[in-house]
């Protein structure tokens, strides 16, 4: 084989690796533009008037997870699934919100961590590496992690909207999640700055289960909730 | 035009038998750094994982437990630590610094948070230095030595040592601030109202000290003087958030709210 | 405020269950990572050494010796390489490319410069993969296979692989264009003056290909490619310079001349 | 030991550092001065009178050494021996051109390698690290391959000045010195830079006496130097 | 044509527009100047006693903003219209500062959004591309994320002037606001960069209304501005 | 208008100018790969046997150059010619090689710097900016810079490949284009850094024709020059 | 005048050069030392009883203004006073640090902006640039700038002291130079860079001055404040 | 004085240095057109055609220095002379292109060294610091080592041109050069790192000797420039 046509076999396979990103490209922004529309529908829970409607707009998030799924079939079919790894940074960034979306309605339901086999199931995808295309561990953490900041977020709007006893069963929730990434020995990464990033929704919310209780305001029937 | 003879001759030159010495001499030299920078980063990486480890006393009843637990892993990488010495006997320690100097900064972060968290003070130099001390041959294989720090520097036999140097102290102790920083940030978010202000004015002190020294130390160190003085505001801003929302309680009330948000816990015992 | 019931209650958590597994997977991953650095490493310390022994067939006699002395060296590498390919064994291998790409270049670097110095070719990437066949289980034991190249992927055994990905091969070239440079020039003053246009042909012929791909190739190849271009402009411009003062000498006194100068270099022949 | 106190103590461990620097880079200015004074007798080798007098330049060097080593011992009482490599680097630089000028001495009287001993001692240092200011083999090897740029140039001049004896015999040395670097495995470092640059040395000499052989001047009496 | 004389002809081309770059620069200098004059005015709104003098400032800024469109009448001068993305980048900076000026002060006026129509208005300049000096969607898209971060301040300012209802009206801006943004596909590029700030913005102001609310402050009478 | 009426018509301006880009992307690779393919043609004339085929080698590049222009036609219809200046940055790069490329068959043919007008005609584009998609000033100029670095290459390898006359006439013509260069007053960019280049491809010519002159080469018979 | 003296010549003026040189930078580095020692004195002022000692620690740095005046004196003889830009790199930094110190100490002690006059009497050098050493516009600037990043910090620790009436003093103090610089038309300097954080401090305080006031803290009795 | 007043004040100062500068880009720039056109003239002596009216293409060359005479008289009317290094970074570049022209000019002249005096004379300025725009040792170092860079060159061109003893005189005088600059001690600062080239142009105009030497050319009688 000559060197012209060495690198012309070479030249092919380039050709080849640049046109698969680009049909990814093209399936991952359709996911982008999914996942923006799940997050319009769950932001409204921020709302003072969108508490009672929780379970409707679960509902409809979940209906449009559908869509999502079917994306992600669509995704997969555009490379070997022995590579996942090559074309990873492509849809890293969507898959986190994406789990991060999952977790979310999942904790709104019912207010537990919905685990990485129930978020990769929302999604359409497998949990196992062998399986093909997956969920990794650290993608669905770093979806939690998102999820732990939007919550703290909600605790401060459920004491705006009058619900004061929501903040004490969020911060017993990211209590537990905590003392779980605790367990995690991170490297220097993107993961680890994100993880940083909890302690500060911790503390936020602690402070509003501060400032309800020296106003004695989380006292109300609560049995319910206990968890 | 390839000469024969000459290369012939070669071997019996005195110019290639003194290259042969000096291939000798730098291959030497090159495996020796290699190694260093293989145990270099074991180091780092069990370092790292000690201040993870540490990191849980904040969330959990046992301190002395994980304390405990830290003391072994540290006197794994001291066992590390005890290799390099080893390598480094009798050579000059700044021939090789480059090659273990990442290591060495993160373990004394890492036995400077173990430090702070037991005793609330700096560990310095010296101290480290002294658990630095190796009973002579048994540096690889012994690992019963798992006490505060390695008590005696053995008996007779004259001992390995290990000196970590002022820069990399320095070095170590500047990134050790971060860690503090992240430890202030989650005693707010478990609760614990004390040790917040106890850690700002230890940082105050750290960071007084480094600007003190300024841009008379290594380059390095300056490098990372930013990172501190944002570690330092983090730390005072969650300090004075604590005392502004302390202020919105009259004085006589705290006991009250303190037992009753106790009780709406379902928390035995609070630790204020 | 810290509540002792909930940390008690944590051990019996589904969530700290399940981050107990998280925290497994996670360390095993990196683990593996850090093995497959260190391996790497050794590659690419072995493979530069390789390199520079194969550099002394410009100077010395016996070039089958030096290439015989580099199969020995290169199936060493091979040998990590294999333990590589034991680490990835049913793992997908871009999860730890960054691990250990920079030794796999440079191995495809010191392997197709053997390959030139023995064929005047480039070995292509499928050659270099169909000697990265390891028979099963033997991998780091075995270690007879002194031949030109692993003969046969063993019997039965489903054999271990590696392969080496495109854009490594292509940066390993990209390297050893540098190496043919080194040799082009060390030619030229070793008396040997066909070397130089054989490699300058070649040089060019590699160019031509690399900058046929032009920035589609990953960016590091990019980032190569104005070296490749200084190294090809050395060669030709040392072509250039045998020329030009070959062109002094009348074509029919050229075997004069160099029979004159060997009789003057007290040799007996000459390889012109 | 309070904080501050130990602040206060590396700070005084930092201006003695930086103290010891002070003095030595004066030190090593007059180093400097000396090298470049050493230089410019030994540059008049490359002019066509300076054949006749390399003897008396040699012997004019011989006796400036006596200067730098009269340095170099002031040196080595600014610092601790067992750090050499602590403040390596401000005499990197000069010790190479030293280690340069003393092995460019000694072959100009007597057309052999200075080994890495002998230069030592005209420089007045030692060998061996465990006994103090040495010269590592790093920087006599960088010294030679100085000597051998600075010898390609000498061999284009001689031809210029009418000596043609002497270009072949500098060839003859240089491809000695080349095989002996061969068998180095040198890491990305300056000394390998340095070393590529032996190549065009190698190349350029090899060049002359081509130049010479076509033109038969080469073969002129020259049994007497045959080394 | 003679090389030289191509050249020379070359030269014109070069001269003319470094002329051209020039006479913007000396304009576009007018206008920061304005523009910082503008600003000043409309910064005595975070003042406590700023509150009642809103229409009067927003009625100086107006007024200033007269200047604003003859500078901008004037750089319309300096260049050929469809050379408009050529010069581009000289104006972007005060550009973008102004449409977020107009969009304040339309803001403070009517508590609505100002469209990129009346923006361009305002600057006295053109909203179509193909009528010439226009303000594009991205300019103007800048100023309006500008202007929620500068919303996001007057929120914290109007509580400590005592006004606690203005911060839930904010709010409400802020979070529509957000939901128009998450409309957009945007890429990765300096206004996606400056929208990821939007969400802090919209959380600073979450966390004022939460402390209004669970003081019991935002349910106030507005009158009560008592300061 | 609401805001959400507002921004959806926004998005509709993004994804307008997205839909753009990406058509300019896709035609500009196609130009980037005949750019590569021309390229390869004409470097083989550095070939030891390619000097007696430039004639073949330069019909094969015109014809090639077809395609260039195919796609530049369908390049133009991708954006409205007035926008130019906005979307130029996606095709700066291969339009400057593009006018190397031109330049350098140009030269091949007729051993004379083709003009503007020429190079535009090549690729198939205006040279009058009113005119539409053009070549700009900036954009030859780096073309033909490029050229001159080729060239420096031939003058080296004409002499290995035996033609002793084309270095003196390379010599001459890139020194015309240097006195050119030098009637340009020339702004801190990246053409300015470019044409600091031109002196060592300049120098280097020039030693070429010395080594040719020194050894009695350069007098040969041109009569082959068919210039 | 031969070559040979003409440089002997000339290393006489670079000698002086380097001396001169030399000498400042030993001063230099005795005013550093100065500085981190005044610094370290009014550091102490953040610490939670530091409050009260303000006035003994401000005249604690005064005093030791005093060494800064020695040192700056001693500074000034080291050159001819014409050439104060030639070497002024050579203390640029310094001198900021100083004009910090200085009006930072002036704000302790009386709650005003220290004019250029003073700072400049402080430190004991001139305002008039003729007169010689001179405290220039630029770096009197660089040191207001410090010193509102360090009054932001102040502010913060005020009130984690216990003193909620100086925060609201410093807002104003630092909205009032805001305003100043408004003024300013700055280049794209490291000073513009430096101005550009001005606004982070600004809200940084308008959000502790927001504390206060939602806890209804900053209405306490501020008759203290004896300014 | 208010701190308003004071900014306006300071606002003074900023935009009056901004005018000087402005004022001062503008001559420099006809500084670097009289300093390209003068090169234009010089560049002419690297033609083989140029050797002969070398002493006509000198007296061009001083005629237009007269124009650089004018535009430097202007220049120092645009500042106050003792802020001469407060401005210095504008006009460097240019002063050591022309102190390179003037001992070029000097140098083809006389083939001696033109002294600092005489090269600030041509230029029109000061040797002497204190009597106001002066010609620096560095800036005119400076431009003799650009200098000893252009005789390489035209040390290959007189032989392409067919003058044989030029080279000789010119090596000499280099080499000159090279001693003198032996006896600097030069700080590592641009002009050692341009002193660093120098040996390169020694190495150079050596290799050109050699060349002439070994074909027996550099005994022939002058006249023979048979070209
Ligand atoms: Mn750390
Ligand atoms: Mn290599």
């Amino acid at each position: 084989m000559s060197v012209t046509e060495m690198f012309a076999d070479i030249q092919g396979f380039l050709s080849a690796d640049q046109d698969i990103r680009e049909d990814i490209r093209k399936v991952v922004q359709l996911l982008e533009q999914s996942a923006r529309e799940v997050l319009t529908v769950l932001q409204s829970v921020h709302q003072p008037t969108g508490f009672k409607e929780i379970p409707t707009k679960c509902a409809k998030a979940r209906e449009m997870f559908c869509t999502v799924r079917t994306h992600m079939a669509e995704l997969r079919t555009k490379f070997p699934a022995e590579q996942y790894y090559r074309f990873q940074e492509h849809w890293r960034f969507v898959l986190q919100r994406l789990a991060f979306l999952a977790a979310f309605v999942g904790y709104l339901e019912s207010e537990t961590l919905v685990t990485r086999e129930q978020v990769a199931k929302i999604i359409g995808i497998e949990v196992v590496r062998e399986e093909g295309f997956h969920l990794g561990v650290e993608d669905y953490l770093a979806g939690v992690l998102i999820m732990a900041s939007e919550l703290s977020r909600l605790a401060v709007n459920s004491v705006t909207a009058g619900d004061y006893g929501r903040p004490l069963r969020i911060s017993n929730f990211i209590n537990e999640l905590d003392s779980g990434f605790r367990l995690l020995n991170l490297k220097n990464d993107p993961l680890r700055k994100r993880y940083d990033g909890l302690k500060y929704d911790v503390k936020k919310i602690e402070e509003v289960v501060y400032d309800l209780s020296i106003r004695g305001l989380s006292k109300e029937p609560e049995a319910a909730v206990d968890k | 035009v390839q000469d024969l003879d000459t290369s012939a001759n070669l071997s019996s030159s005195p110019v290639i038998a003194a290259f042969k010495v000096f291939q000798q001499e730098l291959d030497t030299k090159h495996d020796k750094h290699e190694r260093l920078v293989k145990i270099s980063r074991d180091i780092t990486i069990e370092s790292k994982r000690t201040i993870f480890l540490l990191h849980r006393v904040t969330s959990v009843p046992d301190v002395e437990s994980i304390l405990k637990e830290s003391d072994v892993k540290l006197d794994v990488v001291r066992q590390k630590i005890a290799q390099i010495a080893e390598e480094l006997r009798g050579e000059d320690i700044y021939q090789f610094h480059r090659a273990f100097t990442a290591g060495i900064q993160e373990y004394v972060e890492a036995v400077s948070f173990q430090h702070y968290i037991r005793h609330r003070t700096l560990i310095s130099l010296e101290e480290i230095n002294a658990s630095l001390v190796f009973p002579k041959t048994e540096t690889v294989d012994s690992k019963e030595s798992t006490g505060d720090t390695p008590a005696a520097p053995a008996e007779a036999a004259p001992a390995l040592t290990f000196q970590v140097i002022p820069s990399d102290y320095l070095l170590g102790v500047a990134d050790l601030t971060g860690e503090l920083m992240r430890m202030c940030i989650g005693s707010v978010g478990n609760g614990d109202i004390d040790t917040p202000f106890q850690l700002s004015q230890f940082l105050r002190q750290v960071h007084d000290g480094f600007s003190y020294i300024g841009n008379t130390g290594p380059y390095e160190v300056s490098k990372k003087l930013h990172t501190l003085r944002q570690s330092l505001a983090k730390v005072e801003d969650a300090c004075y958030a604590l005392r502004v929302r302390g202020s919105e309680i009259p004085k006589h009330m705290l006991a009250d709210v303190f037992a009753s948000r106790d009780a709406m816990m379902d928390a035995d015992e609070g630790v204020a």
